[in-house]
């Protein structure tokens, strides 16, 4: 599904990432580890496109993302769920409608889907909290809303970053079962994280791999 | 047809993409507030171009019709000379009306000057031939065949002293078409200005939709429809508190003809509704201009 | 003194504290434009209400000036009567001057409608006196002690003609300075509702500056100096555009002196750095009073 | 150096405190625990004035927070550094310039402050990244931003709101024994967290106490 080819990225000060190469096939689990600033999340925002290698090659199902329009990646969007790091939330709109958004820019019927998303909003604990809006909530709150947003959509394949960074352990344990769950319904999931106690946890539920980035260069498969 | 589909869109559109868009920025009453100033110069700007159109008009028929020819010669000539000038008009293409003046009416004019007892009939005057001309008349080539055949015939158009005014009053309507072209391009600059301050004030919503996987096209809308309606409505109101402002200027009268009458009149009126429409059109090219160019600089 | 102190301030003050508003901020251009705008437009009206008030102060003292008296009485009379009307005259207050007209200048007057060639000294004509008057003239009084002293004498000051003029110059005055009124108002509103859009769209920024202990005084004073500063400048740039304009108007002539004549003269020039100063004064109060409201309001 | 009389909070949908009695008194250092939403960061705002308590009353320094004006509370911030649970920055200015913001506003002199100001950058590891604004730091580095921001004008108080959410293990604990050093040095400290590995960590090094908050009420002194 994902795909770096010798892949590399440079913000201009130095390259940061260098020749990664890496495939995520379908229905796979990775976590990605690493020191802070060591490019994880760039890293990420190479696999869904937000950024496009500075040298080598991304493929996303098979199509170099460098060729694609924005239009094409909005399009391609749409098939990745993503939880971002600074969980972005239009502050004007509750977290209902925040969480419905991908529904919303795709023109499907939100009343159709309404049941659905009651369901997700239930399952992060965020269902008393519906009609608030994002400043509203508590950093961890915020967390579990990105969640809801990135799989609303029911993607092919689940992008999370550091999504437990702001979250206590119960809860932690509840959304790595929810992606563990996802994941074995054939979704690609891929998470950045720094918290070892949470890969050690899901070792027992999926077969995931870790990934370790330093340097610029990614160890692929290393065991914690 | 594209442009059309999305002017229909951004009039009576997507109502769930506007929400997206935060409520009521105060960039957006800028633009309301702007369209609003805007349309009321406009409707004035207008008001004068129109009515020193009306002037210049009216100042270039009179030049062509208020003419006049004296015939000054001795009493037992006059009739003949009158009859040769009366000749030679006829014969003359662009004369519409000539029409020698009564005695009492020559004795009007002079009345300021020489009073009301003053024996006119024992007096030598000339005699005045009272000439209205349409556009085609040559008026060197009469002036110099009343020159060679009547000699004592003077050809006065009284142009000398009221061309300036009528290139006064062009000069007047050049200023007011001007002003009005000054003004749209204004709105639009300030149109543009808004949007652009409002895409940029909502980048981060902006940066969230395409996260989502929101199309260009989708948030360019939010923002077009937003804006034009805005724009429109804010002109509107301008346009009726300009209609009202003007309606109350000093009437056009016979005295002071030039200076006041600024209002519209009759069908001109059908002119205002024109403004706030022209002024969406423009805010809805502005806008959606300076969003897809945002879109792609935000990248 | 503090509002001085608070100006000055605005004005050279604390360049660090402008570093924290975010640089190049649309609204920031928006305000420049409008500034901009207003100030050309205020050049404009300032103009109008200055060329008006020349002319209507010219022509209230021709009305009072160029009034004639005419004499009309058989010629061994005329002499006693003019004497009898020049001693009334010199014992009326307000008269500044008055003249009997020559013959050849009454000659000159009448050529148009008599033709060059009439044996005027041969005629009975009216004697015409000038009369100069200043504005204490009492028009009605003199009207009456001649019609009583000097019954061929007739007083005519063409009051009928040129009153509806006066009073149309008068209005175009008023009009020009409730333009000016108008556009200064205009701009107080616009140049408040972009700093409160300035303000909306920074309140991130003015968030993070309370959170490390700043105070409303030193936020306040960031966005006070940007937008005086920009609403200075971009009304300079307006002034010296619509300053320009007004020079390529056409000039003041004698024949079409009241639509024409709309530039500035002499020490009216001297008005126009006044413009972006109080461009700069409202701007200042403005988002003044708009940054310290929305720093109680965002609380 | 703060202390909560019988405070209470509520955002109007129900109350979220009620009748918290604590002292933090001046040196001590204390670590809040709890579950997402259990209103952490709300105990933290009441604690630096951003937020005033609906019933009861928060004392900083002896002075109650509900009668100081705007300009007082600005005073009493300039002697609290604060870690943002989200990190707030201003995106125009480098990280240079917002660590030293508080030194801005309050007029200090910034030339004289530069050698402490480039010395702290380089303790955080942000001294490569000085010129580089908020927006292209990655997570991590935003966070240690903020706590160099915090301690910039050397305050009484140190608060910080989950501060290692984003950071990996390492630099956890360099961030750990910065505050620790600053605690010995007789600063008030009081860190949100649901790290439990770092509290575990920070036992070694202070004596602290541990708060947990949940359901409204605070256990005071509860051992992990
Ligand atoms: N937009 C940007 N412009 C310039 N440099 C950037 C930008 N974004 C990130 N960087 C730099 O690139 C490096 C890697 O950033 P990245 O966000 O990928 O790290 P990370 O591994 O996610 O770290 P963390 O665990 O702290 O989130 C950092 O040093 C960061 O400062
Ligand atoms: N401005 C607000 N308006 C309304 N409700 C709010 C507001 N801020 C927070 N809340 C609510 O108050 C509760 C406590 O929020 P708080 O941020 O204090 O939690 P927290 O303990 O810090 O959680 P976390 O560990 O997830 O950061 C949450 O349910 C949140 O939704
Ligand atoms: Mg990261
Ligand atoms: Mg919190």
């Amino acid at each position: 599904m994902i795909e770096l080819q010798n892949a590399g990225y440079s913000y201009g000060h130095g390259s940061l990432l260098s020749e990664l190469s890496l495939a995520l096939p379908s229905g796979s689990f990775h976590f990605l580890v690493g020191p802070s600033g060591a490019g994880k999340t760039t890293l990420l925002k190479l696999c869904y496109g937000d950024l496009k290698p500075t040298s080598g090659a991304v493929m996303l199902d098979g199509r170099d993302t460098r060729g694609m329009g924005r239009d094409g990646l909005a399009q391609m969007r749409r098939r990745i769920g993503v939880v971002h790091q600074d969980c972005q939330f239009i502050d004007h709109l509750t977290i209902r409608e925040n969480v419905a958004l991908p529904l919303m820019v795709s023109g499907r019927d939100l009343a159709a889907e309404a049941g659905n998303l009651d369901q997700l909003l239930g399952w992060v604990g965020l269902a008393p909290r519906a009609a608030a809006r994002p400043p509203e909530l508590s950093g961890g709150e915020r967390q579990r809303a990105a969640l809801a947003r990135a799989i609303i959509m029911d993607p092919e394949v689940i992008i999370a970053d550091e999504p437990t960074g702001n979250i206590d352990w119960e809860m932690s344990q509840r959304l790595l079962s929810l992606l563990a769950e996802l994941n074995r319904l054939g979704k690609t999931v891929l998470v950045a994280t720094h918290d070892l106690a949470l890969i050690r946890a899901a070792k027992a539920q999926v077969s995931a791999r870790v990934l370790r980035l330093a340097g610029g260069v990614l160890q692929a498969g290393a065991e914690l | 047809m594209n442009r059309l589909r999305a002017l229909l869109d951004a009039a009576l559109g997507d109502r769930q993409a506007d929400r997206v868009v935060p409520p009521a920025g105060h960039t957006v009453w800028l633009t309301v507030l702007t369209a609003a100033a805007m349309a009321f110069l406009a409707v004035f700007a207008l008001a004068l171009s129109l009515a020193t159109g009306r002037l210049a008009d009216r100042w270039a028929d009179s030049l062509a019709q208020a003419a006049t020819i004296r015939v000054s010669a001795p009493p037992e000539q006059a009739d003949a000379q009158v009859a040769a000038v009366a000749a030679i008009l006829a014969a003359t293409p662009g004369v519409a009306d000539a029409r020698p003046l009564e005695e009492t009416e020559q004795a009007a004019l002079l009345e300021p000057w020489l009073g009301p007892d003053l024996p006119l009939d024992t007096l030598p005057l000339p005699r005045l031939i009272e000439v209205t001309g349409t556009e085609d008349l040559d008026v060197e080539g009469l002036r110099q065949r009343l020159a060679a055949e009547v000699p004592g015939a003077t050809y006065d158009d009284h142009t000398r002293w009221r061309a300036p005014l009528v290139q006064a009053a062009d000069r007047l309507r050049t200023l007011g078409l001007l002003a009005l072209s000054l003004i749209a391009g204004t709105l639009a600059a300030m149109v543009t200005l808004a949007a652009q301050a409002a895409l940029a004030a909502n980048r981060p919503v902006i940066r969230v939709l395409r996260l989502v996987g929101a199309r260009d096209a989708y948030v360019a809308r939010a923002f077009t429809r937003r804006y034009t309606l805005r724009a429109a409505a804010g002109a509107a109101l301008g346009t009726v508190l300009g209609g009202i402002a003007t309606a109350f200027l000093p009437e056009a009268s016979a005295a002071g003809g030039f200076l006041t009458g600024l209002g519209f009149t009759g069908a001109a009126w059908l002119l205002l509704p024109l403004v706030p429409l022209f002024a969406g059109l423009v805010a809805f090219l502005a806008t959606r201009r300076a969003a897809l160019s945002a879109l792609a600089r935000f990248e």
